[in-house]
């Protein structure tokens, strides 16, 4: 039977019956394949566009050992990798202190929302032409292009978590002295926290998927690159193979993230 | 000294040399290879100077030149034949195109000689639907079933044909018809200036090449050294380079200076392709692209290459 | 001698022409060495005074002054104990009473060791290093008020800091503020339910009366101070002037229905 | 004097000082056109690549009346509307649902967890083919490619705003006989709903960042489309004419979600 | 007759090897018709208490049932009224207390109305339109408390539900208390900090002393009973009989003390 985590909070005893519960996630896993199987075993697509599991295996093993369009699988991770971590990095450094700013000062807000809200809407696609013309075809260019995908879930979230903090537990700081500052540091910050992973949560999916289009940039390697190359000659298999392991990727920083969060903000969802 | 090229994955015989380091030797220069997705951004970064010489399609050629950008052709890779080719299903003759659906990449050298081909037949283009697509997402869009025929260059071009697809007229018929796309390489005109040298021995290398293989397009088969070494920086399977390189006219570094190409009709090309833009009400035509183009470092190249033999 | 005045102070929440004013005309001088409790019904606007007092709201008409300059918002010198305890949750209850002590820039091992003094004044010493969600409401109350005390303000703003205690840790609480306030002479001021708190702990008690909130009686009392002169407070609310006061104080704040009903 | 917006909540009487605050946006944005103009004019960038406002609003004209890649302005985004905010509507439809699910049920949670981590950092250039190949070329692919972007901002705001309902509210409603259902639409969704909008604006913007994507399907019209259309051609002022049409609507939608906010959730940052 | 009961129920929050028990052994029969509150110091265990018997925490030991089944999570059959007030700002005042009757399936209209008369009940007719944010603190309790009734259980489970009023509010509150116990016949589990409160609404007075949270004094009253019967309530809170019960009670919660100190 399905059940409400509602007593799951501070129950001292927790029911055994749903221990089979984390293995759904793999029940799942393994359905999506079964499907995959069957899709290409019997013909629901042609297998230029959903190669075999099999094959994608191949391509993943190729990639891996041999390595495709100039590079190994692990010198397109790390390049990929690089990039869009580097991107969160800016995109966090620019993103946090500019919906602060948004969130606590109308001045700041007047300044930064409208360039955030002209900032984020603009397709990549559209602009790589003018990053390129400004920034050149260097990495600085594809993590731009990466963190500008970025930025505006960091912002918007950062913006919406200031509120979670109480009018008293502000005025509460204030009284006792906080400067403007403090009341940030010691209140809003940790206040937004929650709400700034979900945001950074976010703002991971959107840089993986800008990946290609920032590798579209005079890149040699990375996992964007070699999908793109992959689809250009339609091999498929890599190009599958390709989404797979971004897709791998991307669940282990998620995966990382909500350790963070279980382990150093432990408040959440609690007062 | 550095040269920054920037290329693309296009099957074509330079890869060999850039395969080989023959361009390092030759220019004595550090080379960064720098790979773009189309011309369009190969445009960009040489208007930024993010790069010296760069490879690219005849439309984003003119639609630079008609901006004034200052670039010039050094080098024509080639006429494209039937690399790229309207492939249609169900369709015996031009007429019938009428209310069918076509698609092909807008923009790219293939839209161009799709429209160049309607014209020619007599075909307004309100008549026939035409569809923006990129390559993969036609041959998946055939695959269905969704559209009549696609104008598109290889493999989808081969996987239409595959998949039943008659070729209606291919891009050797349209330069015929007076639309010949082709892809080039350009130089930034300030680096050209700078760097006679470089840019002498970059066109040397690129026409030797071409050379060799229009010697002996056999010695590129499917199992040549030559066909992995450019299956491995393009990606493209060793199995289908041979074909591909088929698709193209390509032209050996004598041929540049011709009247077919850099003496007389690349320009020429370039302000045809550049009226029809303009008609299209894309782009504004020039009066004259001679200026985007340089013949004199194919010149110096076949004097080197003479003074050798 | 420092003061928190307000002056002729009116308050409405919303536009000022709709409905009547939560304050009205409330006037009021809290000089250091002071203990003002303000007692009146539920929603008679003592939270609202508080506020004023506090600066976390502004009056629609009046003045609100520290030593004669206008408060325009929370300050320093006003610590305030809320009525919801406004703990950080982010924070252990050791750092959440340290955190004034943090921002008046006082190192490390000192603040813990004086939040950990403060803890134990109120009871607390041994759910120092727990989660503020895992203490029970009354635990919260006092951290809030540890926290308040730790940041030794010049006036002291409590809204019913000791609502959720047991009668016996309310009287601990008792004997705390009152040797703290003389020790510290700063100025209090007690919302309170209990009539019997306010007559045993303040110099003055205030009723307030509700729609619009007024200041509808004032008393002056000695009970406290005697209490730390040594004299022993059961004696203390025993006495017929203290039970007296005590029935004054309760008539005052329901004189509507007494004269009504 | 900038200040936070500390006395603001419950301030019966607010300071005039700051009414030339709101200002201040205007103010950004004429900074943003002087500096643009000040580029065009002392050629910082070649003006293929960043023609003078002067031009684009030329373009901005010429598109408007004459059109622009076979159809007009107004054609244009009327197309781009209509995909967007039905693929808002089909985002919602599902990721809200969705999330309800992760976050209450465990089993929900196995099942749909792995399915949204594995679509969500998905680059929408590799799939493409795939999304032809199964839904066609004709709407409903455009639509598709840009609410699977909007979805996972929707699913996880929605689970990060359940937690926003705390274990006493949720709990009340139980005693009340509330069934799982109504525990869900009662307090759940209502306590959800803050950060379900954050979510909603957060998709918005990526919707908009992924139009030219999906106008590469077979679009003949669609601001994506002209945008690609033009940035092919080099036609650069028609391509920025573009961007900001795109942002102009995008900052629209965004105030008409602040007015929503405000208007139809005033507890927001209460309680 | 139903009853929910608690048989030998131990708590541990955490781990059960970790430090002492929160509460231990604690048994508990809460029949209709009864009216059980419980005291003790804060920290004690009462809210904990309140948890298991609301079905929001599972024992660590022991069993929770309701006429004999057990109890496996929250149920209509007992409604609560928080600690914390736990009411629902996204809607208004009304809509807060129109809930339970709307998760009953009655009608919009008879619904407003009944929840207008409740709301009049606590006297707060006048403010049901407003946002619960707009209350002050004992207009927030009150409104959890209507919001409890309007529920109309077979238990009514009440932590402090009284704290923050006045005294007169208080006194009003505890005539309605009695007067819908008596109407419904169910049964009320109050936890309070004014023992004299508990005294004169209890049937039966459990004294809660801490770390391990136990049961260590019981008694059995009937003011209540007597009160409903007609008697003057400040008659009977003047007996020697609940003055002396008053002190019983308060040796008890503070025994500890008592003996140690
Ligand atoms: N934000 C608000 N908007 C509108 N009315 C409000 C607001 N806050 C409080 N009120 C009203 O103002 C009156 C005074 O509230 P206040 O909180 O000052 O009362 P209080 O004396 O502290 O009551 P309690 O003892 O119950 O805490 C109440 O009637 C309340 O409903
Ligand atoms: N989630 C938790 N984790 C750990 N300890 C807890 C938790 N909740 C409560 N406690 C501890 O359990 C003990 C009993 O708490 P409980 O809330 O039951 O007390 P209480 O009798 O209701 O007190 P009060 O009168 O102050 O509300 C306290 O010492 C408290 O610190
Ligand atoms: N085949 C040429 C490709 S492009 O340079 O036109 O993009
Ligand atoms: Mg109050
Ligand atoms: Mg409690």
């Amino acid at each position: 039977m399905v059940d409400l985590p509602l007593t799951e909070t501070p129950a001292p005893r927790r029911r055994p019956a749903l221990s089979w519960a984390p293995y759904v996630g793999l029940v799942t896993i393994g359905g999506l394949l079964l499907l995959w199987t069957l899709a290409s075993a019997f013909g629901w697509a042609s297998p230029v566009f959903l190669p075999s599991p099999g094959r994608v295996w191949d391509a993943f093993l190729r990639v891996a050992t041999e390595g495709y369009a100039n590079a190994t699988l692990a010198e397109h991770i790390a390049a990929s990798l690089w990039r869009v971590f580097a991107a969160l990095i800016a995109a966090m450094v620019v993103g946090v202190p500019a919906g602060l700013l948004i969130a606590t000062s109308r001045v700041g807000r007047g300044i930064l929302d409208p360039l955030i809200e002209f900032i984020r809407p603009l397709p990549p696609l559209a602009y790589l032409p003018l990053i390129i013309i400004w920034f050149g075809i260097g990495e600085p260019s594809k993590v731009l292009v990466i963190a500008i995908a970025m930025l505006a879930p960091i912002v918007i979230s950062t913006v919406s978590g200031v509120r979670a903090a109480s009018d008293s537990q502000i005025q509460a700081a204030r009284t006792f002295g906080a400067s403007r500052w403090q009341v940030i540091r010691e209140v809003m910050v940790p206040a937004a926290l929650p709400s700034i992973l979900t945001g950074i949560r976010i703002a991971l999916g959107a840089g993986w998927t800008t990946l290609v289009a920032a590798e579209l940039v005079a890149a040699t390697r990375g996992l964007g690159y070699m999908i793109q190359s992959a689809a250009q000659f339609l091999v498929t298999d890599m190009v599958i193979a390709g989404i797979l392991v971004i897709s791998a990727l991307a669940t282990i920083s998620e995966l990382g993230l909500r350790y963070i969060e279980r382990r150093y903000l432990p408040w959440i969802g609690k007062s | 000294e550095t040269l920054r090229i920037g290329w693309q994955q296009i099957v074509e015989p330079s890869r060999v040399a850039q395969a080989d380091k023959s361009y390092e030797e030759a220019t004595g220069a550090d080379i960064q290879w720098n790979l773009f997705g189309g011309g369009a951004d190969v445009i960009a970064a040489i208007a930024s100077g993010s790069i010296d010489i760069g490879y690219v399609g005849s439309s984003p050629l003119t639609a630079a030149a008609s901006q004034g950008l200052p670039i010039e052709t050094i080098y024509v890779v080639g006429n494209i034949a039937d690399a790229e080719a309207l492939a249609v299903k169900g369709i015996s003759s031009p007429e019938e195109l009428k209310g069918k659906k076509i698609a092909t990449p807008f923009v790219s050298t293939a839209h161009y000689s799709l429209l160049t081909a309607l014209d020619h037949w007599g075909i307004a283009q309100n008549d026939v639907q035409l569809l923006n697509l990129r390559p993969q997402e036609i041959a998946a869009a055939w695959e269905r079933g969704d559209i009549d025929g696609a104008y598109i260059w290889d493999p989808v071009l081969n996987q239409i044909k595959a998949g039943g697809g008659e070729v209606l007229a291919d891009s050797a018929d349209v330069a015929e018809w007076g639309g010949a796309t082709f892809d080039a390489w350009i130089v930034r005109k300030e680096f050209a200036e700078q760097h006679p040298e470089i840019v002498t021995a970059f066109v040397k290398v690129t026409g030797e090449i071409t050379d060799d293989y229009l010697a002996d397009p056999a010695a590129w088969g499917a199992e040549s050294e030559n066909a992995a070494k450019i299956a491995e920086l393009t990606g493209a399977p060793a199995a289908d380079v041979p074909a591909l390189l088929g698709g193209y006219v390509f032209a050996g570094l004598q041929d540049q200076t011709s009247a077919d190409f850099l003496g007389g009709a690349t320009a020429e090309a370039i302000k045809a392709t550049a009226q029809f833009l303009q008609e299209q009400g894309s782009a504004t035509a020039l009066d004259d692209y001679s200026g985007a183009v340089n013949a004199s470092f194919a010149e110096a190249a076949q004097k080197t290459e003479t003074a050798q033999k | 001698m420092s003061s928190l005045n307000l002056a002729g102070v009116s308050l409405h929440y919303g536009p000022e022409q709709t409905g009547l004013p939560v304050l009205q005309n409330v006037s009021l001088n809290l000089a250091r060495g002071e203990f003002i409790s303000v007692i009146g019904r539920s929603g008679s606007g003592k939270t609202s005074l508080l506020n004023l007092a506090g600066g976390f709201v502004a009056p629609s008409a009046g003045r609100v002054t520290v030593d004669g300059k206008p408060v325009t918002g929370p300050g320093p010198d006003r610590a305030v104990v809320f009525q919801d305890d406004a703990l950080y949750p982010w924070r252990s209850v050791r750092d959440n009473v340290a955190l004034p002590l943090k921002l008046r820039g006082i190192d490390a091992a000192t603040r813990a060791e004086k939040a950990r003094e403060w803890l134990a004044a109120v009871g607390l010493q041994d759910h120092q290093d727990k989660h503020v969600w895992q203490l029970s409401g009354g635990q919260r109350q006092r951290v809030g008020l540890a926290r308040a005390l730790a940041s030794e303000p010049e006036f002291l703003l409590m809204d019913e800091p000791l609502g959720a205690l047991d009668a016996m840790t309310r009287d601990q609480m008792h004997e705390l503020l009152l040797s703290l306030w003389e020790e510290s002479h700063a100025g209090a001021l007690l919302i309170t339910h209990s009539v019997e708190e306010a007559v045993f702990l303040s110099t003055s008690v205030i009723v307030l009366a509700p729609t619009p909130g007024r200041i509808v009686h004032r008393e002056e009392f000695e009970f406290g101070r005697r209490y730390l002169e040594g004299e022993d407070p059961r004696a203390l609310k025993s006495e017929p002037e203290f039970i007296d006061a005590r029935e004054r104080l309760l008539a005052a704040i329901y004189e509507k229905e007494l004269v009504d009903g």
